[in-house]
């Protein structure tokens, strides 16, 4: 925690970065993004269990990036977003350093290459309790599974606090939001939902970093990150390509080999 | 059911291959049962996954996507791409609980006109057993008040 | 799976047939005696019914197939996915009638329509070359004593013919029964009548037919230094050893060659006793002429 | 509101015998946006297309859909028949009533249903449909012919007539292929060498016509006007400005046993060769597999005897990139290989060879002078058997099909041996004879009746040796099935003719299709027979399908025309279907958010990325941008887009929604 | 003084049976995993008595998606179909105080100037049982807009927990009354002596009406986009707020039937305000943040003689970046 402070002091009176993207005090115990634009306010950055919030979706957010190049305290997680960032051309690396927490300490990592590195050494599984319940639905019946994600997006308001949340939503206009044709219907009845929540697991294949910030997100407490998860793990097991690896892109939904095994088509 | 129900099926297939295959069934007079609308698409690559779900969201019962074999797309490869898409989306929809047995994919070349026929007719008859897509097509009204 | 067959037992479904039961029974001692060494589990196919051979398919068509395929479909209901068939004749029908009813809907229809059935996917058709081709590192890596004879493959008509059918071995010119003989040590001559016919069916009706016929396979054979001819076909092997006699009749200098079944080479080779090869069974003596180095074996076996 | 007219197409009675085509009229009637429906006998006819340009007029028609056949069969017919009645051509769209529905339905409700939804299906889609421009590409003047055997030299001669330059590109080290190789030809026996060497080196001489041998094509990239291949020019390890081919190098090379392709291996050549007397050029090449000096680091004989010093030991491949606008595909045949007929005891037996050992033995220019000698011990055969059909038209061979010369140089050989060999006695075992051509039949039977060439109708079950000498063993089908046995002095099997090794690999380099046997597809059986289904490649030759000389030099001019036509034109219009990325106003500009997944899923890198700037220069945003040019229109980029950015003309989200939402 | 009468638990369940009998339905605050709905109730320990629902229960009478009509394409003609409002009649049981009272700032907008004959049907049917507060967190400032955590307003009645057990039902309006009734037991009236169990203290953090007085001069304060920086546009806390009522008209439609759907919408997302030209007047997050803001705090008041916020915090507890409303408005109203 000290050593974030003073780095982040470091960072904005030398003024590599006019912006520290971290974690402050919030409402209660709870963390808030905070964002530190003067050394002296250095102070109110956060390092602690309660920092888990992928912050990555503010290095795209144009508000924020209007501020000047940033640095941000980053999960894992978060650093894999800046990895597929920068694949997908969203992010360069004069843009953003990233203050890596890193089983406990702090690391500068101001290169995609360190980021990579970075991201290589920590694993990148995702949580037992999510696994779990994955486990759980695909030993279902194809019948309980729709059960279950009825009674789940059932109480879906669309809200898009799962997309607006998430790193790699970054388009400015989502297939939601496109009307000409209207894809997927924008009332929140369980259509609507259900084609919602299938376009956006369908997006996140292959780019799907797997913070869950998504589900952490949603205000009903729908497990939407679980669709993502098992989304980007059918590409990994598939195609052995994955999201947020490096910042050259490998997207495995826009490349193919000759001889990717299928059983199903006739 | 007093009646036998017949399933509405949605077919999307690509111009250069199945479409053409399924002028070659008509021209050699091969016979297959009526259910199916075809949607003609230059490649498979072109088949967006949203068209499967939404053919079922407007009350489809069964839905086919067929295109060119492996290194004979049209467009050279279109089909891989399309073959990723599917091996991705397929299991997703397994996951969100769409009956897959409802979803047929497959190569039917320009050549294959028969095959066309015979696809038509397994998939429309596995469809016929299964019965009405309830699940999918009741969801329109679900959720509204 | 070849090379893993050594440890683990390979179940086959088994086809014995008539002549195996008969005529053949030296064929079918010396399969079961190899087998065992092999470690490949022979599971006779439950109440099994007549191949349809013969009279059957000159007779009806409908009943040629009917019959086989009811065998399948038992061989299938005891969750048999391969069948084999040591007798060629008994391979070919039941080959000829999957093919059958594979391919033409019509055929399949009527045959239903007979067994008061469905037709599912049916077990593979084996005979018993491409069974043991499937096993050949395992009987290399088995054999004790080489089978040391220079001897003349002689594969007949129904082994490897019609090709769609048995979709097995090159049809004009077949090597896998020679494959066989050199993975034991043999030595399999180059000779021109392999796939010859040798009268089959008329071994009983026109023994003089298949005399003439045999004699031109005998004397190319003998000319060419065949010490042993190998068959894997009962046909074949009662008519060029039982009719031995109306042969000789035919050819100058006669010849008292031994006609062995692959079974019974490879047995030999792995060190089978005669007896359990059946060996004495033959009407045509088996004895070979003694090599050099069973001479040598046997000089030191002495001193 | 849009104001669709519809017209459905009797086809006579083969739609509407199925089809209520009335009824589908008056449904069609019904639809919204639909102002004008007709039923017509048929569409494609004057009267038809007509009445569809005088209702557009008198309608004010702004759409149209044709009820008829397939889209594939007259969706251009229809199309310019609107044009010509005043609308855009992309405003008519087809519903496929006959191949889809009245050929493949028993008549009935159900099958009129079907048929009314697949015409709502398209009105839907007309309504959305939007006027496009057809896309006008500029055209690269210059051919490139690949192989240079008769085809390729063909093509390469007539294109090159019509002004336009012409690479050809062979890869042995001298243009001729088989023909050269080639004794005399049927029907009319003339020496294959006296008629082509002349047209090899007029190829060789003309201005317009660069000539690539020992050369290979690697890649071959762009479209249709467009292409840029990639050549590989092999080393020949000799400068050929300087080499005189004098051939001082061949007598004094050491090594001189290697087999000689030329002569199919009945005489040896030198490591460094020359591959036959005419060859064009007539320049060596050094065959590293056998030059001492590559094998062992010692020798250069060569380069120390060379008047002109052009050996180049240190000589490297090069690498050539050419634009060109057409591609001639005259790569030719092989013919089944010795494995396939160890019945016939092919290569166990000396003496049993195939048909191009024969021609080589029977040319004057070949190992033995012209005289038939069998290669085992040089004796002159008294009896000779050919056996037709040796791989052809067999299925267990893998050739079903007819390799068509055979007949024909089988009864040639048969001929040329009793020309040669007096009391000589030739069979030739056969199937059927195939003689269908201009004195074709006559050729055959002046075989059998003036040179006494001995026919049997039945095929060969066994050739085998039997006392030093060969044994064939057929059936005479038309002696009451009789086994024939023929002890015959040597056997020549006409062996099938299939398509060159490495077919598959280049057919999918340049995508072209292929049939099952490698041949190279034309894009249509009986009116494309010299376009491939990939636009701007043609097809000469025996690359396509067996055939002879007169067949092939034909195509081969056939397909010079089609490269000539296309050179005609001063640019290439081709359909608008592609896609293309939105460009909105500011502040917006478009919705493309340029992550650029879609550059990775095209097929034929026509993704761009554009800077949009503003006054001062300063890049507000990157997006995306189409290459019309090398956009084909797959749409795989259109359904790779997250944010709908990208749409395809003439099948747009918004066109495929409505058809999906119509049904 | 109205009157007040004993409800012991027992009671409410059978006044729960009651109104079940008498066709109606009661909803109420209910455990859901680790969250608070509003949900079916069917006995009284379903009640959850304190902390607050995540979603509010303005769907009772403003659904999150509701159909306003229905036609179909015969030939080249519409026809149409009326659809009449789905309006089962509905108690709203031991609902916060806070809520009850947003009822008010729904109907001044659904009668503003036409009236919304679907929320008025819902609204006819809907009793409310209102239940003092005795609980509140950091997110809770109905205090700082002049209510209080046992407010009385917006409810028919008003329950509060007696130190003694059971609670003082306080019969506000005659709908309250006739709901008493179903209970179908005698009740006792409190005796004045009965002791309250003290609801909840909730410290003003700001005052309104000088927000409002702020907030005429702060349109164009930095604070909006300092506040909003971190803000990421989703429309969580509008879809959980009780007050609300920004709407979206979809058709949905097919060539053969449609049917028009009302569905929340909110100001906070940027397609709110887009305009078909590409141009958006709210293209900023923090101008829509303000938006939010002044509609509430400013432009309710000005327009409609209230507020638009009853200071629940629904929508600070919501955020998945912890906007906490009370925080914001306080800073806004402090500074100068």
């Amino acid at each position: 925690m000290d050593a974030l402070t003073s780095k982040a002091k470091e960072l904005l009176t030398a003024g590599t970065v006019k912006v520290v993207i971290g974690y402050g005090k919030g409402t209660g115990e709870s963390r808030r993004p905070i964002f530190v634009r003067a050394a002296e306010r250095a102070g109110e950055l956060v390092v602690d269990a309660g920092c888990v919030q992928n912050l990555a979706t503010y290095l795209t957010k144009a508000e924020v990036r209007a501020l000047g190049r940033m640095a941000i305290v980053a999960v894992p997680s978060t650093l894999r977003s800046m990895l597929q960032l920068a694949a997908e051309k969203q992010l360069r690396e004069e843009n953003a350093l990233a203050l890596a927490i890193i089983d406990g300490d702090i690391r500068e990592l101001a290169t995609f290459d360190a980021i990579e590195e970075a991201v290589a050494t920590v694993p990148d599984a995702i949580g037992e309790a999510d696994q779990k319940m994955i486990d759980k639905l695909t030993a279902m019946s194809v019948g309980e599974r729709r059960a279950f994600w009825a009674a789940e997006l059932g109480r879906c308001v669309k809200c898009y606090a799962c997309r607006s949340s998430c790193p790699m939503c970054y388009c400015e206009r989502c297939t939601m939001d496109c009307n000409r044709p209207q894809w997927i219907p924008v009332a929140s009845h369980a259509l609507g939902n259900l084609e919602y929540h299938m376009v956006r697991a369908m997006h996140l294949a292959g780019r799907c970093v797997q913070c869950g910030t998504c589900g952490a997100a949603c205000p009903v407490g729908i497990p939407v990150h679980l669709l993502t998860f098992f989304a980007e793990q059918t590409v990994r097991r598939q195609f052995g390509q994955k999201g947020g690896a490096n910042a050259k892109l490998d997207y495995a939904m826009s490349t193919f080999k000759p001889d990717d095994k299928e059983t199903f088509i006739r | 059911m007093a009646e036998q129900f017949e399933p509405k099926m949605t077919a999307f297939v690509c111009n250069w291959c199945t479409y053409a295959g399924a002028d070659l069934t008509g021209t050699s007079r091969i016979k297959y049962q009526s259910n199916v609308r075809v949607i003609r698409l230059p490649c498979t690559g072109r088949i967006d996954f949203m068209l499967v779900m939404k053919a079922f969201s407007r009350g489809s019962d069964g839905v086919i996507i067929s295109g060119c074999h492996p290194n004979d797309c049209h467009y050279t490869s279109g089909n891989y791409h399309a073959r990723r898409r599917w091996m991705v989306f397929r299991d997703l929809m397994d996951f969100m609980g769409i009956d897959l047995r409802r979803v047929t994919f497959s190569w039917v070349s320009a050549a294959e006109g028969a095959k066309w026929a015979e696809l038509v007719n397994e998939a429309t008859n596995t469809v016929r057993e299964l019965g009405p897509y309830k699940e999918v097509q009741e969801l329109t009204a679900v959720g509204i008040d | 799976m070849t090379g893993s067959l050594a440890t683990t037992t390979m179940k086959v479904g088994y086809f014995p047939g008539c002549s195996l039961q008969g005529s053949s029974r030296d064929f079918a001692e010396s399969l079961h005696a190899v087998a065992k060494a092999l470690a490949i589990e022979l599971c006779e196919v439950p109440e099994w019914n007549c191949c349809g051979a013969s009279s059957g398919h000159m007779i009806e068509h409908l009943v040629s197939v009917a019959l086989p395929i009811n065998v399948l479909l038992k061989a299938q209901k005891a969750g048999m996915d391969q069948v084999m068939a040591p007798c060629a004749s008994c391979y070919n029908r039941l080959a000829t009638a999957s093919y059958e009813v594979a391919h033409s809907p019509t055929t399949k229809a009527q045959v239903e329509k007979i067994l008061q059935t469905t037709i599912g996917k049916l077990p593979r058709v084996l005979n018993v070359v491409e069974l043991l081709a499937q096993v050949s590192d395992s009987i290399a890596a088995k054999v004790s004593k080489k089978f040391e004879q220079s001897v003349a493959c002689y594969y007949g008509c129904l082994l490897v013919r019609p090709a769609k059918i048995t979709g097995f071995d090159r049809t004009e010119d077949p090597v896998e029964m020679d494959k066989l003989v050199a993975a034991v040590g043999g030595k399999s001559i180059d000779w021109n009548f392999k796939t010859e016919c040798c009268g089959a069916s008329f071994s009983v009706a026109r023994t003089s037919v298949v005399g003439r016929l045999g004699a031109k396979i005998m004397h190319d054979a003998v000319k060419r230094k065949a010490e042993a001819l190998v068959v894997a076909c009962p046909m074949c092997h009662s008519n060029l050893d039982l009719r031995r006699g109306e042969i000789n009749r035919r050819l100058d200098p006669k010849t008292d060659i031994p006609v062995l079944f692959i079974t019974q080479v490879i047995g030999l080779a792995l060190g089978l006793s005669a007896k359990e090869l059946g060996l004495g069974r033959h009407f045509v003596p088996v004895q070979f002429p003694v090599k050099p180095s069973e001479k040598a074996a046997a000089a030191a076996a002495v001193s | 509101m849009s104001r669709v007219g519809v017209f459905i197409c009797h086809c006579g009675e083969n739609i509407a015998g199925t089809v209520d085509v009335a009824a589908v009229a008056k449904a069609a009637m019904d639809m919204p946006g639909v102002v004008h429906a007709v039923d017509y006998k048929y569409m494609c006819s004057d009267p038809g297309q007509t009445m569809l340009k005088d209702a557009i007029r008198d309608r004010k028609l702004d759409g149209v859909v044709v009820a008829a056949c397939s889209p594939r069969m007259h969706e251009p017919t229809f199309r310019r028949t609107a044009e010509e009645g005043g609308i855009n051509p992309y405003q008519c769209e087809m519903a496929n009533l006959r191949e889809h529905c009245s050929w493949v339905h028993e008549k009935g409700e159900p099958t009129t249903a079907k048929a009314v939804d697949l015409v709502r299906i398209q009105v839907e889609k007309v309504k959305r449909n939007h006027p496009l421009k057809p896309i006008r590409v500029p055209i690269t003047k210059k051919a490139l012919v690949l192989g240079g055997g008769i085809a390729g030299i063909q093509a390469a001669l007539d294109i090159a007539n019509t002004g336009s330059p012409v690479l050809l590109v062979e890869k042995s080290p001298s243009i001729g292929g088989h023909m050269s190789q080639l004794s005399e030809t049927f029907p009319t026996l003339d020496c294959s060498q006296c008629i082509l060497t002349p047209r090899m080196v007029e190829a060789a001489r003309h201005p317009k016509i660069t000539l690539y041998t020992y050369s290979e094509l690697e890649k071959l990239d762009g479209f249709i006007g467009n292409f840029k291949a990639t050549i590989r020019r092999k080393a020949r390890k000799i400068d050929e400005k300087l080499c005189n081919g004098c051939g001082v190098c061949q007598q004094k090379c050491p090594v001189k046993k290697i087999p000689d392709q030329f002569n199919e291996g009945l005489s040896n050549r030198a490591a460094i060769y020359v591959p036959f007397p005419q060859a064009v050029p007539n320049k060596p090449v050094i065959d590293l597999e056998n030059c001492t000096y590559f094998k062992t680091g010692k020798c250069k004989a060569c380069e120390k005897l060379c008047p002109t010093k052009a050996i180049r030991f240190d000589q490297e491949d090069q690498i050539e990139v050419h634009d060109v606008g057409a591609v001639v595909l005259a790569t030719g045949f092989k013919t089944m290989p010795v494995s396939h007929f160890s019945e016939y005891g092919y290569g166990k037996y000396k003496d049993v060879i195939d048909g191009m050992k024969f021609e080589r033995l029977a040319s004057a220019s070949g190992p033995t002078g012209g005289a038939i000698k069998r290669p085992s011990d040089g004796k002159t055969p008294e009896t000779i058997v050919f056996i037709a059909c040796a791989g052809s038209r067999d299925r267990l061979k893998g050739v079903p099909y007819c390799s068509k010369i055979c007949c024909m140089y089988t009864a040639k050989h048969a001929m040329l041996y009793q020309h040669k060999v007096h009391g000589g006695k030739a069979t030739i075992f056969y199937m059927d004879i195939r003689a269908a051509g201009k004195n074709y039949d006559e050729f055959v039977r002046r075989a059998v009746e003036e040179d006494g060439v001995k026919y049997v109708r039945g095929r060969v079950s066994r050739v085998y040796e039997d006392n030093g000498q060969l044994v064939v063993r057929g059936v005479d089908t038309l002696l009451g099935a009789e086994q024939v046995e023929i002890r015959a002095d040597m056997v020549v099997l006409a062996t099938a003719v299939q398509a060159q090794d490495g077919a598959e690999e280049l057919a999918q380099t340049l995508h072209v299709s292929y049939d099952p046997y490698k041949f190279f597809a034309e894009a249509h059986p009986k009116l494309r027979p010299v376009e491939t289904n990939t636009a701007g490649i043609f097809l000469a030759g025996t690359c396509q399908a067996p055939r002879d000389i007169p067949e092939t030099v034909a195509q081969a001019s056939g397909a010079a025309v089609k490269v000539a036509g296309l050179f005609s034109q001063p640019e290439l219009t081709r359909e608008p279907i592609i896609a293309v990325v939105d460009r909105q106003p500011p502040p917006v500009f478009s919705h493309c958010v340029g992550c650029f997944l879609c550059k990775s899923a095209c097929p034929y890198q026509a993704i761009e990325e554009e800077s949009i700037k503003n006054r001062n220069g300063d890049v507000l945003k990157v997006v995306a941008k189409v290459n019309p040019g090398l956009c084909q229109g797959c749409g795989t980029c259109v359904s790779t887009c997250r944010t709908k950015a990208i749409d395809l003309q003439g099948f747009s989200n918004e066109q495929v929604f409505a058809e999906l939402m119509s049904i | 003084m109205s009157e007040r009468y004993i409800l012991t638990e027992g009671s409410i369940g059978t006044l729960l049976e009651g109104l079940v009998s008498a066709g109606q339905r009661a909803l109420g605050p209910k455990e859901a995993g680790n969250r608070i709905e509003i949900a079916e109730i069917k006995t009284f320990a379903d009640i959850v008595q304190n902390g607050q629902s995540v979603v509010s229960a303005k769907g009772v009478v403003f659904p999150k998606v509701e159909r306003l009509l229905k036609y179909r394409f015969e030939g080249k003609n519409v026809a149409l179909d009326d659809v009449e409002p789905q309006a089962q009649p509905t108690v709203l049981f031991g609902l916060r105080p806070c809520e009850a009272r947003a009822f008010h700032a729904l109907d001044v907008v659904f009668n503003w100037d036409s009236k919304d004959k679907f929320f008025n049907a819902r609204m006819a049917n809907t009793t409310i049982v209102g239940l003092t507060c005795t609980q509140a967190d950091d997110s809770c400032f109905c205090t700082s807009l002049g209510s209080r955590p046992n407010d009385t307003q917006g409810s028919d009645i008003l329950l509060s927990p007696l130190k003694a057990g059971g609670f003082a039902a306080e019969v506000l309006t005659a709908k309250g009354k006739a709901l008493l009734a179903l209970a179908k037991v005698a009740l006792a009236p409190v005796p004045l002596n009965a002791a309250l169990i003290p609801p909840a203290t909730v410290a003003p953090a700001f005052d309104a009406k000088a927000l409002q007085q702020k907030l005429a001069a702060k349109f164009d304060s930095p604070l909006w986009a300092e506040q909003s920086l971190r803000c990421l546009g989703c429309g969580a806390c509008a879809f959980v707020c009780p007050t609300c009522v920004c709407f979206d008209i979809q058709d949905e439609a097919d060539t053969k039937q449609g049917q028009r759907l009302r569905a929340w919408d909110s100001c906070g997302m940027r397609l709110f305000t887009l305009h078909a030209s590409g141009h958006n007047p709210r293209d900023k997050q923090s101008q829509r943040w303000r938006q939010r803001v002044f509609h509430k705090f400013s432009y309710y008041p000005e327009r409609l003689g209230t507020l638009g916020c009853v200071g629940c915090g629904k929508c600070s507890r919501a955020c998945p970046v912890d906007m906490n409303l009370k925080q914001h408005l306080a800073d806004a109203a402090s500074q100068g």
